[in-house]
């Protein structure tokens, strides 16, 4: 099969730029990631991430074809050949298909990503109504890939101010949970012009999730609280 | 021995952007170009209105072929506005915001938007 | 660089654009429609087309909302991909004096011509 | 060198990790973790099932039942102290995560949701219990992210994308930190420490046919073994029955909690042979081991009859949505069949290393020293799957993974404090404590005519063969030759790539030195057990031997020694659960 890849060293001093690959490889059965690490074994100078190869980690996310995915739950027969893999769009590439994910997380953590209750702490389980907790589904399953945020026009143009769709989930996935507190302060924290409102309802993040989550529903789960608040 | 300048890749022609961002970016470009004709509107108005010799003049001018572009070209931009405009308002309540739901609105969009186009080409063109 | 905390604005102006553009995609084909259906007219039908004062009040009225709302719009362009803070003010400046101004002349027009 | 000092050091961003570092982020002690992946990439993300405590939610239910299970479910080699701990932590172990803000799957009455797991019982081996707490299949992945998030509310230090080399210790071998490698620049790093905790993880990697990431290397386990520390119980590694076959990543025994059940090619339902009362839900190595021979003995499915099918579309639609849903994505995705409408075909995999470092109950290394076999290492803590405390024994209980984690590095980080405070004055650094680590880093500049990614391919083979389900004296021996062999030719391994700047290559070439060090501590530790337990399957030894082999092995590096250290068979407070015939 041909291959196209990214290749970036900073240490060669060159730009970046295409690398031709050819690759014996049968694709039956096997996803991007097998062939990324069949290169590899050949020329081992080739620099990916990669933990989990079945899709929960979030660590080899790529941009193939022009479409933001995860190599190991992309299947290779699905491709069409040259297969052009190149690093995630819009972030600093550290080298060859690996980016600088901080401006990513920096966003992630803006938001506070954790359940704020200062209520004295219950001897058993908080409860949760089944509905309540079914709030939460569609929200908590990011697994910070960042196929999404780096697939947003509005992330590209103002990486350091707007939260980006994960980030944004991740508000959400606070805001909705019956056992979190700081509604009203995380509303707060997201309501501003680019913050939140560089969300354009582009939508390119929700068909780039590899997990099948919709950041643009719960952006408009968040505006429509904001204006509930307002008015 | 941080690297100074790391490269950074976005190629907007090589990055997949799908139907619902066509809407999106359409429905930009579009608002912009509506935009930018509001003065020369107003003012065509404003001639059009100011004698009978000014009406005929604008008259004379809309018929030429150029000007039946650029009149083509407002009826696009206005019509994908609206159309994009109010399948943005159905997300705001929430209408349509699944994968495929948005996939078919943004089909639906372009169609429709395409279809009053021609239909604009053909009354002004024949 | 910015505290990771919101501005607490942005709903406003966001619901403004909504709003706006709901008057906008009533209004708009209703007016194209009043004027359309007339066509074509002389000098003086067309003149009579805008002799209604409802016509008139109801014109600039849209021309408002269209301002408002073609500012929220164009502002947000800016927004995105100017990030010079003095050009982007600057481009503020002259988008406000061009939508006050479209809007002053269409009023000037309407009804001057009257 | 640079050098970063902190009073405490966590090496490893997994839930045992992120556990501890938060007990101690909550105090005021600066605490630091380092990882080689970012932290929610590390391998509990891949947990399913769920994370069992006899929370009784569903149905009555005691930590003592949990207890005798866990026991039993060890083959009686598991320690009855940390056992009796663990299950009697584990209710207000999961109800903290519950107010850290797992976010749970919830019962009617907005309690925890808990579902059926493999070798549950009540009333001591009675019927089946529902004793695993889940968040739908994504258990590992929501407490992964919880503990994440709770870490940066107290704002521990992060060193993400380092990797750790090697323990620093002094003369009288007190642990004083690790050296790292940032793997985005290629630096060398310092990292002093007061208290240095390893939670790096399984080593599954040592497999060909794993469930495991590919980060799954044994680093703590390398480190150890450098260090000159033994490894515990090394030959037992639990192969999981439902791997999706030919591709090894799970299908959560939650599945068959749920009511799923494994088919032969004959549409039988084999494992009411195998274990008549308990059926699909017996201990996870005898589920693998009946598998293992259904294959064997010509039963198994498809073209080369190498795989078993595992049914779960009676359930219906909704069940698999709502609790289910990971598993049906994974099949449709890598076995290419929809859950709710075909069986999965599944084969027994890699999953889980029962043994490893060697510690007591509150996360503190033990190692045999002038008094004897349990003396602990001074600042040195390890937990989770690297750590052996030990509370699975020869065989662990679906559910009782993330458990460990949770209740151990709890125990841990509460412990590590208490070492802040007994030892409050960092000890000096011998001046050489680097260099061991920086030659072998320098080692990896020199060219060389083998290929690293080729020895681990071999290593990988040689252990599936060698050291897989069953296992024979002769087989185990021939493995060990052909790991020496292996050793040979990576002495003469070169890098072709010998960039500092995120050189993959390189780690990879330090992970697989690690997994020699488990491959070769499985392989010998493997030969000197003769006897079958749990998930130990000695073909010429088949039956258990409680008369010679109630107790531990103990490897170490020099020498490729096995010792052994007995099994503490009295728990805590309760009365001791005598071994007996383990049938499900």
């Amino acid at each position: 099969m041909k291959f196209r890849l990214y290749r970036y060293s900073p240490e060669s001093g060159e730009k970046p730029h295409m690398q031709d690959v050819e690759l014996d490889i049968d694709p039956v059965g096997k996803m991007l990631l097998d062939a990324l690490l069949a290169i590899k074994a050949q020329d081992e100078t080739l620099s990916l991430r990669r933990s989990c190869r079945e899709g929960v980690c979030g660590s080899d996310a790529v941009n193939v074809n022009g479409k933001n995915r995860l190599a190991c739950i992309t299947p290779l027969g699905e491709l069409k050949e040259p297969i052009e893999v190149r690093p995630l769009p819009g972030l600093p590439v550290i080298r060859d298909l690996i980016v600088d994910m901080e401006p990513f997380y920096r966003q992630y953590r803006s938001i506070k990503p954790w359940l704020i209750n200062d209520g004295p702490e219950p001897e058993v389980e908080r409860l949760q109504s089944p509905e309540d907790r079914a709030l939460l589904d569609g929200a908590y399953e990011c697994i910070l890939c960042a196929c999404c945020t780096t697939a947003c026009p509005s992330f590209w143009w103002n990486p350091d101010k707007f939260v980006g769709p994960a980030g944004l989930l991740q508000a959400y996935r606070f805001i909705a949970d019956s056992r979190d507190e700081a509604t009203s302060a995380r509303l707060d924290n997201v309501e501003d012009p680019y913050r939140l409102y560089r969300c354009h309802g582009i939508m390119n993040c929700v068909d780039a999730c590899p997990k099948g989550l919709n950041p643009t529903e719960a952006i408009g789960r968040i505006k429509s609280l904001l204006v509930k608040r307002r008015v | 021995m941080k690297p100074i300048a790391r490269p950074v890749y976005l190629d907007l022609l090589r990055i997949y952007l799908p139907l619902a961002g066509w809407v999106s970016i359409l429905h930009r470009v579009s608002g912009a170009l509506l935009f930018l004709a509001l003065p020369p509107g107003v003012w065509a108005l404003s001639l059009s209105l100011s004698s009978e010799a000014g009406f005929l003049r604008m008259a004379g001018w809309v018929t030429h072929p150029l000007s039946k572009l650029l009149l083509l070209l407002g009826v696009w931009a206005f019509t994908h506005h609206l159309f994009a405009g109010l399948r943005h308002l159905a997300l705001d309540v929430h209408w349509g915001t699944g994968l495929s739901h948005a996939r078919q609105s943004s089909l639906a969009v372009m169609l429709a938007t395409g279809l009053v186009t021609l239909l604009a080409a053909w009354r002004l063109f024949t | 660089m910015k505290p990771a905390t919101g501005a607490h604005a942005g709903t406003g102006i966001w619901l403004v654009q909504r709003a706006t553009a709901v008057v906008l995609a009533v209004a708009l084909p209703g007016l194209m429609a009043h004027f359309l259906l007339a066509l074509p007219v002389d000098f003086s039908g067309w003149q009579g087309l805008f002799a209604p004062l409802w016509v008139r009040v109801l014109l600039l009225l849209t021309a408002l909302a269209l301002a408002l709302h073609a500012w929220v719009g164009v502002r947000d362009i800016f927004m995105d991909y100017i990030h010079f803070t003095g050009l982007r003010l600057a481009l503020y400046l002259a988008v406000i004096v061009t939508l006050a101004g479209s809007v002053v002349w269409l009023a000037a027009v309407l009804w001057g011509s009257a | 060198m640079n050098t970063r000092r902190f009073d405490a050091l966590i090496v490893g961003g997994g839930g045992a990790g992120l556990r501890a570092a938060l007990q101690l982020a909550r105090s005021d002690y600066k605490v630091a973790v380092v990882s080689k992946v970012f932290p929610t990439r590390s391998h509990t993300v891949s947990a399913q099932g769920g994370i069992t405590a006899a929370l009784a939610n569903v149905d009555d239910d005691r930590w003592e039942w949990h207890m005798y299970d866990t026991v039993k479910g060890g083959d009686w080699l598991g320690d009855q102290d940390a056992i009796e701990f663990m299950c009697r932590e584990a209710a207000s172990a999961v109800y903290e995560l519950e107010h850290m803000g797992l976010p749970f799957s919830r019962l009617d009455n907005g309690k925890i949701y808990q579902r059926p797991f493999g070798g549950q019982s009540k009333h001591f081996g009675g019927d089946q219990a529902t004793r695993t707490c889940a968040a739908a299949d994504r258990t590992g992945h929501a407490l992964l992210h919880t503990l994440y998030q709770q870490n940066i509310q107290h704002r521990t230090q992060f060193f993400d994308e380092y990797f750790a080399l090697d323990l620093l210790r002094d003369a009288d071998g007190y642990c004083l930190g690790v050296t790292a490698m940032s793997i985005e620049t290629g630096e060398p790093l310092l990292i002093e420490a007061r208290t240095t905790l390893l939670a790096t993880g399984g080593a599954g990697r040592v497999f060909w046919n794993s469930s495991n990431a590919m980060i799954n290397t044994g680093d703590g386990l390398g480190m150890v073994l450098r260090a000159g520390l033994p490894l515990q119980d090394m030959e037992f590694w639990q192969f999981h029955p439902t791997g999706i076959a030919g591709v090894g990543c799970l299908i959560t025994e939650g599945v068959r909690g749920e009511g799923g059940y494994l088919l032969n090619k004959h549409g039988e339902r084999f494992m009411e042979r195998y274990a008549p009362h308990a059926k699909d839900l017996a201990g996870r190595d005898v589920v693998a081991r009946a598998i293992a021979i259904e294959i064997a003995e010509g039963r198994g499915c498809g073209p080369r009859g190498d795989y078993v099918d595992i049914k779960l579309d009676h359930l219906g639609e909704k069940t698999i949505a709502e609790k289910l849903p990971g598993i049906r994505d994974l099949a449709i995705r890598f076995a290419g069949v929809d859950p709710a409408e075909k069986p999965i075909p599944v084969a027994p995999t890699a999953h889980y290393m029962m043994g490893g470092i060697p510690t007591n109950l509150y996360g503190q290394v033990v190692a045999p020293a002038r008094f004897g076999p349990e003396e602990p290492v001074p600042g040195l803590y390890a937990v989770g799957e690297c750590a052996c405390v030990s509370v699975h024994g020869a065989n662990r209980l679906g559910g009782n993974s993330l458990l460990d984690l949770i209740v151990f590095g709890r125990a841990a980080g509460k412990h590590m404090l208490e070492y802040l405070r007994d030892n409050p004055y960092p000890r000096s650094l011998p001046g050489n404590a680097a260099e061991a680590s920086l030659a072998r880093l320098q080692r990896w500049d020199q060219a060389g005519s083998e290929r690293v990614a080729a020895i681990s391919d071999d290593l990988r083979r040689l252990m599936q063969t060698h050291a897989g389900v069953f296992r024979t004296d002769a087989v185990l021996r021939e493995g060990l030759e052909k790991l020496n062999e292996l050793e040979g030719r990576l002495a003469h391994a070169g890098l072709q790539d010998t960039s500092r700047v995120f050189n993959t290559a390189r780690i990879e070439a330090l992970e697989l030195e690690n997994l020699m060090g488990v491959a070769r501590a499985t392989l010998v530790s493997a030969i000197s057990r003769t006897e079958s337990r749990g998930a130990h399957t000695r073909e010429d030894f088949p039956a258990r031997d409680d008369e010679h082999w109630l107790k531990h092995t103990l490897y170490s590096r020099a020498g490729d020694q096995v010792d052994a250290k007995p099994v503490r068979l009295k728990p805590l407070t309760v009365e001791s659960i005598r071994p007996k015939e383990r049938v499900y």
